[in-house]
């Protein structure tokens, strides 16, 4: 009963003959907050895309709670607690902010198939949408068309969209980026206020929120691992630095270090 | 033996000048389509006018009939210019439904005034008499049309090639069908290269619309009638492919031709069902379903 | 609560106030004020829900077809059928017809809707071009060009017998297009209505919140499908005549015009649409009958490059310029 | 109770109808003819002819008929769309009250208002509509034109008399087409004809060149052939001459080659037989009455299709069914004032049959020459008195 929450093995990803994604093993337990790091381009999002179903991999297996997912379709991991959020923004636009949530819970909880009865009767699904649109801050704006909404505030629907998923792993994609600084605590806020049994696997640039949220983290450079385990020591790692962090990672490193 | 031999040289002569015309009239919209993403229903009616026009000239102005389709190519181009920067340029970010409807819209404007300017029936042929002789090839009598269709075909394919390979244009073009907003930072003049290419466009529709009236006789509903022989060889050789447009269109002739010739009864079905077969068949993966 | 309903879903707006119930009066009214026009009134009534049933899967799916009026056509086929086999019962005829229509959408569906954009349309053009020629192929079982005639039915609950001055048709009518209009008005309403309209919205993202994305699209085309179908009986009941023009690729388009005339995002759209088109048409060809054509192209310009919502979208602008009220679109 | 419930109903109805009817027969012994027509869509032209025919009529013999009034309403079908057609009869019928339809372009419009004609006992001109069965739904209609087995017949008939032996029948793909191909197939072999093959054209059809090919290698001596006017014609004439077929074989049609199409046509037409009831360059008085109203209605250029000839004739069997009127319209009188009827048409001398209510008229064989220059159908045969033959 104690199998790990998300298991990958040696999954491999070609585009022609370019490898993207080179035998990655990245195994997370129940609960972990786990960072994946890497320059641009070394293939996290595709990881990402790979691990919660959109893209199909060449080889390799995952494991969500024991049971192999490796060929079950995106829809279906989504059914079985893998969610994820993405970079850019994919929302629906001319739909409200409270219906974005909605569509996400009412899904979740089955009630999609729904021909009788009007959505204003849903009082559960209405209930834990408000709920949520309290935790992200999003009550205000609940009732406006997503696309006339902030940019950084999308990126909290976004992420309301993930949780009303009832997500028992969750894999967030950059979820700052493009956040305006002043509303990065809220996020980081949201984040941190997650239960603890919602296994994360984070995506980030920023360090601040990386060293901030992670307890264990993995770096990828060109498709493949260079290192991973409890961040002081993946950053103290002379391989991490000389390889991949380069010049301009230095600075990152140790300005986010310095606020740590 | 023989029949097997005269019925397939029939087919391949007919089938390709007939996949000719078609590949004149869609290859417009193949491009434009490939371009700037606009379902343009109204493109059979840049034909028609090209046609009516062509006819027009040579007809009350007694134009040479050469003459006349390259000034009728010309002009609709220039028209189409205008349309563009007054209509078109307006639909390109609005939804596939817009787009649909508007382009309706102005194929039901240009049917109804056809038919107010030159009236209901059929327009006459005026197809000089040399195009009418035969020669010999393959050992039949070809009508002269037919292989006058097959060169200008061909030389819309080298032209295109040429324009597409050795002029800026045609980088700038071919690096905004592959990703608009990457040319656009690029330094091209994405707007501009638009216009020029709809007018490119529109102006082979008017150049397939006065050269194919042998085979598509010109009369008001044209701009419908022939739209969904235009649209099915876009739909299925994809967004902006010409090289796969030409053999689409060349296959749709050979198709169509060799169905009716072996089964006269059924030839209304064939080329529908393979379209359906064709593109269900594209369902996975296809980058016909990539969204716009 | 006080807050509109609308709030948890667009499409309950839709809700009976004044101007729906004055709405619905008027084909009351219409049944007085022009008792000598009833069978036109009826063919009004018929377009209207054929409209309807195409702007449930456009205006909230985004499923844009070509193809349409194969479930019309086939509904008023099989309807057809029945009666000359002898089966004249009405209802259980029309609804057999919807049936039929339900079955066909069914089948082709979950390959169908895959496609979407261009290709979809493409691949429903041909199918109805292929129904056409089937039609027209299967001489014997459809009467080829010649259609088929004389139809008949038995009194509705035996009661009210079909005749030409068209009471019976037309109340039958009235009576299916606001049964269906009930039904398609709580589905717009409904959780699943607005799954649809996330479809609409974003279809990749609503596949990867666990959405059976297909299996939703199938479902409202089978349903508009089932309205189509019905609206194709009715149409044969009504007229006592089927001929090939139900299965018309005119037929598929004029309803997306009749759809965008009245309004597409609304589910009024296609009613006022339809019975509009209709009117409008019958008008026309009394006074410039060659212009038909240009005024429609014209109109449909304008509406797309104005941006305005078909006609209920001018009433709607209209009504907020008199009331003073700007929509809340504030920034 | 539900059947007397009924019986009121359909009672009140009735009332209605009469109290309407009554209502228009007091004006002034108006009688009403309501025009069914295809005035928009594909079929304009055919909608144009009929008005103009109409207005023709008019202007040379005015509105009345015996002590009564003629008024004409026209309503439109705008394409093939014979529900609608029917709606429109009952419209006509119930609303404004006419006591006799015209037009009926399609055949199928025709069998679609056949019920409703039944019912209100209302007479009906088919002034195009040419499908045999017709005339068999409903007592009600009467012939103006032809029955498409008549120029099928004389196809054959003409075909045989020229010695031809080997016939190839390349009909469109719809109802008429088959008509044609029934009633050419069953003469030709009565004249010891053989038919080498037979196609049916799909309508959809663009390139007509397979269907050329497949006649050409069947080597006929005779093409008998029946395709819509405008395009579908056009292309496969030009497809048969493109392939030399027009050299090797006679070609006979029926009403492709009509005089307002030929214009659209070139050179390719030449020397092709069609088998029709009119022919513009008759010369009897009605013939030349008829072109010269025309001309000055509607210009010297107007050419005078068989969709113009037929329509008038309509219009001479309304004015006869008017004509024997007193007071309020009896249905009965009028259908019995046309059969057996007979008169001198632009088209030549006509007669209803009295028990089929078919016409029996000249069908005329004309072939496209080029006289002074311009294409022209020359009158090269006349068959006499044609009647509906028994299939």
């Amino acid at each position: 009963m104690t199998e790990p929450a998300l298991v990958v093995r040696s999954l491999c990803k070609n585009y022609g003959g370019f490898a993207v994604t080179r035998n990655v093993d990245l195994e997370l337990p129940r609960g972990a907050r786990h960072a994946l790091i890497g320059p641009n381009g070394a293939g996290k999002t595709t990881l990402v895309g790979l691990i919660s179903g959109a893209i199909a991999a060449n080889s390799g297996t995952i494991e969500l709670f024991g049971r192999d997912i490796t060929t079950v379709s995106a829809a279906q991991r989504v059914k079985q607690g893998l969610v994820r959020t993405f970079q850019v923004n994919s929302l629906f636009p001319h739909l409200s902010v409270f219906q974005n949530i909605f569509l996400a819970c009412s899904e979740a909880r089955g009630t999609s198939q729904r021909m009788l009865g009007r959505t204003s009767g849903q009082k559960p699904i209405i209930g834990q949408v408000e709920a949520i649109l309290d935790m992200l801050g999003l009550s205000a704006d609940a009732g406006r068309p997503v696309a006339t909404i902030a940019y950084g505030r999308q990126r909290l629907v976004e992420l309301g969209i993930a949780l009303a998923l009832e997500p028992r792993v969750l894999l967030l994609d950059e979820p700052a980026a493009g956040v305006p600084s002043v509303e990065v605590p809220l996020l980081i806020h949201a984040i941190d206020r997650l239960g603890e049994d919602i296994t994360i696997l984070l995506i980030e640039h920023d360090m601040q929120i990386v060293q901030r949220f992670a307890r264990t983290m993995t770096v990828l450079a060109e498709g493949q691992v260079i290192a991973s385990g409890a961040p002081d020591v993946v950053m103290a790692s002379e391989q991490v630095r000389s390889v991949y962090l380069g010049k301009s990672g230095h600075q990152r490193f140790e300005s986010g270090k310095a606020h740590a | 033996m023989d029949y097997l031999v005269s019925s397939l040289t029939f087919i391949a002569i007919y089938g390709v000048s007939y996949g000719m015309v078609i590949f004149l009239i869609s290859i417009g919209l193949v491009i434009t389509m490939g371009l700037m993403r606009v379902i343009n229903l109204a493109h059979g009616a840049f034909a028609a006018i090209g046609g009516y026009l062509c006819t027009a000239l040579v007809s009350s102005y007694k134009l040479n009939f050469y003459l006349a389709v390259v000034v009728a190519t010309l002009s609709v181009a220039v028209l189409s210019l205008i349309v563009e920067r007054g209509i078109y340029r307006q639909i390109y970010r609005k939804s596939e439904l817009d787009q649909v409807l508007l382009t309706i819209g102005l194929a039901f404007i240009t049917v109804a005034s056809l038919n107010f300017l030159f009236g209901p029936n059929v327009v006459p042929s005026q197809l000089p008499a040399t195009l009418s002789g035969t020669v010999e090839l393959l050992g039949r009598d070809v009508q002269m049309y037919r292989l006058f269709v097959v060169a200008v075909g061909l030389a819309v394919v080298v032209a295109l090639w040429a324009i597409f390979n050795w002029t800026m244009f045609g980088a700038g073009l071919r690096a905004a069908v592959d990703n608009p907003s990457m040319a656009q930072a690029a330094g091209i003049d994405v707007s501009r290269l638009f216009t020029l290419a709809f007018a490119l466009g529109s102006g082979l529709a008017a150049l397939g619309g006065a050269v194919g009236y042998g085979m598509l006789p010109l009369e008001p509903l044209y701009p419908f009638k022939y739209l969904i022989i235009i649209m099915i060889v876009v739909a299925l050789s994809g967004f902006g492919n010409m090289r796969s447009a030409a053999a689409i269109s060349i296959a749709v002739g050979v198709v169509d031709t060799a169905g009716r010739y072996f089964f006269p009864t059924y030839g209304a079905f064939i080329i529908y069902v393979f379209v359906i077969l064709y593109l269900l068949a594209q369902i996975e993966g296809s980058p016909l379903r990539r969204k716009s | 609560m006080s807050v509109d309903r609308a709030f948890y879903n667009a499409a309950e707006r839709n809700r009976f106030g004044l101007l729906e119930i004055l709405f619905w009066l008027c084909p009351i009214a219409a049944f007085f004020l022009f008792p000598t026009s009833l069978s036109f009134a009826t063919h009004v009534l018929i377009m209207a829900l054929f409209a309807m049933s195409l702007g449930l899967i456009l205006s909230f799916a985004g499923i844009v077809t070509l193809g349409h009026a194969a479930f019309f056509g086939l509904g008023a086929y099989v309807t057809a059928l029945l009666s000359l086999a002898g089966y004249q019962e009405p209802i259980t005829a029309t609804f057999l017809g919807g049936a039929a229509a339900a079955v066909l959408a069914l089948v082709i569906g979950p390959l169908l809707l895959r496609l979407t954009g261009l290709p979809l349309m493409m691949v429903t053009l041909a199918l109805g071009a292929v129904m056409f020629e089937a039609a027209n192929k299967l001489g014997w079982l459809t009467g080829g060009e010649n259609g088929l005639g004389d139809l008949r039915y038995q009194p509705v609950f035996g009661i009210f017998r079909w005749s030409i001055y068209g009471q019976t048709a037309y109340f039958y009518t009235l009576a299916w297009l606001f049964v269906l209009f009930l039904l398609t008005r709580s589905l717009v309403a409904s959780p699943f209505g607005l799954a649809l309209q996330g479809i609409r919205e974003n279809p990749l993202r609503m596949n990867l919140i666990g959405a059976p994305v297909t299996g939703h699209l199938v479902r409202v085309y089978t349903i508009s499908a089932f309205i189509a179908g019905i609206a194709g009986a009715l149409s044969a009941q009504a007229t006592g005549f089927v001929g090939l023009d139900v299965l018309s690729v005119d037929l598929s388009i004029n309803a997306l015009v009749m759809l965008v005339l009245g309004g597409v995002g609304n589910i009024y759209g296609g009613l006022v649409g339809g019975a509009l088109y209709i009117v409008l048409r019958n008008l026309a060809s009394d006074w410039n009958p060659y212009h038909w054509m240009f005024v429609i192209g014209a109109f449909l310009v304008v509406v797309v490059l104005l941006g305005q919502n078909g006609v209920i979208g001018i009433v709607e602008r209209l009504t907020s310029l008199i009331s003073g009220q700007r929509k809340e679109t504030s920034p | 109770m539900s059947k007397r419930f009924r019986t009121h109903l359909v009672a009140g109805a009735l009332a209605v109808a009469g109290a309407l009817a009554s209502l228009s027969g007091v004006a002034a012994q108006t009688v009403k003819v309501g025009v069914i027509g295809q005035f928009t869509g594909p079929y304009a032209l055919a909608g144009k002819q009929l008005r103009e025919s109409i207005d023709a009529y008019v202007a040379q013999y005015g509105t009345k008929s015996g002590s009564q009034t003629i008024e004409f309403v026209y309503k439109d079908i705008g394409g093939s769309n014979p529900a609608l057609a029917k709606s429109l009869a009952e419209q006509l019928i119930v609303k404004d009250g006419v006591s006799i339809l015209t037009g009926f372009f399609l055949s199928p419009e025709a069998a679609a208002v056949a019920p409703v004609i039944n019912e209100t006992k209302t007479p009906s001109v088919l002034s195009v509509a040419a499908s045999p069965p017709l005339l068999k739904m409903s007592p009600w209609f009467v012939r103006a034109g032809q029955n498409l087995w008549q120029p099928a017949i004389i196809q054959a008939d003409f075909a045989a008399d020229n010695g031809k032996k080997r016939a190839y029948i390349a009909v469109a793909d719809y109802a008429p087409g088959h008509d044609v191909q029934e009633a050419f197939t069953k003469r030709f072999k009565e004249r010891g004809g053989e038919i080498v093959a037979a196609d049916r054209i799909p309508l959809n059809t663009v390139d007509f060149a397979a269907f050329a090919e497949r006649i050409a290698n069947a080597k006929p001596d005779i093409v008998a052939t029946f395709l819509p006017n405008g395009a579908p014609a056009i292309g496969f004439f030009n497809a048969l001459a493109a392939r030399g077929v027009t050299k090797t074989a006679m070609i006979i049609g029926i009403a492709e080659t009509d005089d307002p199409d030929l214009p659209s046509y070139n050179d390719n037409i030449i020397g092709v037989y069609t088998s029709i009831f009119y022919a513009g360059g008759l010369t009897n008085p009605e013939n030349v009455a008829l072109k010269k109203v025309m001309a000055e209605k509607f210009g010297a250029n107007h050419a005078i299709g068989v969709n113009n000839v037929s329509p008038y004739d309509g219009i001479r069997l309304i004015y006869r069914m008017v004509e024997v009127q007193k007071g309020k319209f009896d249905p009965d009188a009028a259908m019995t004032a046309v059969k057996g009827f007979s008169w001198n048409s632009p088209s030549g001398p006509k007669q209803i049959d009295p028990d089929t209510r078919e016409m029996i008229h000249n069908i005329y064989v004309r072939q496209v020459q080029k006289v002074d220059g311009k294409l022209t159908n020359v009158l090269v045969k006349t068959y006499e008195k044609v009647g509906v033959p028994k299939l």
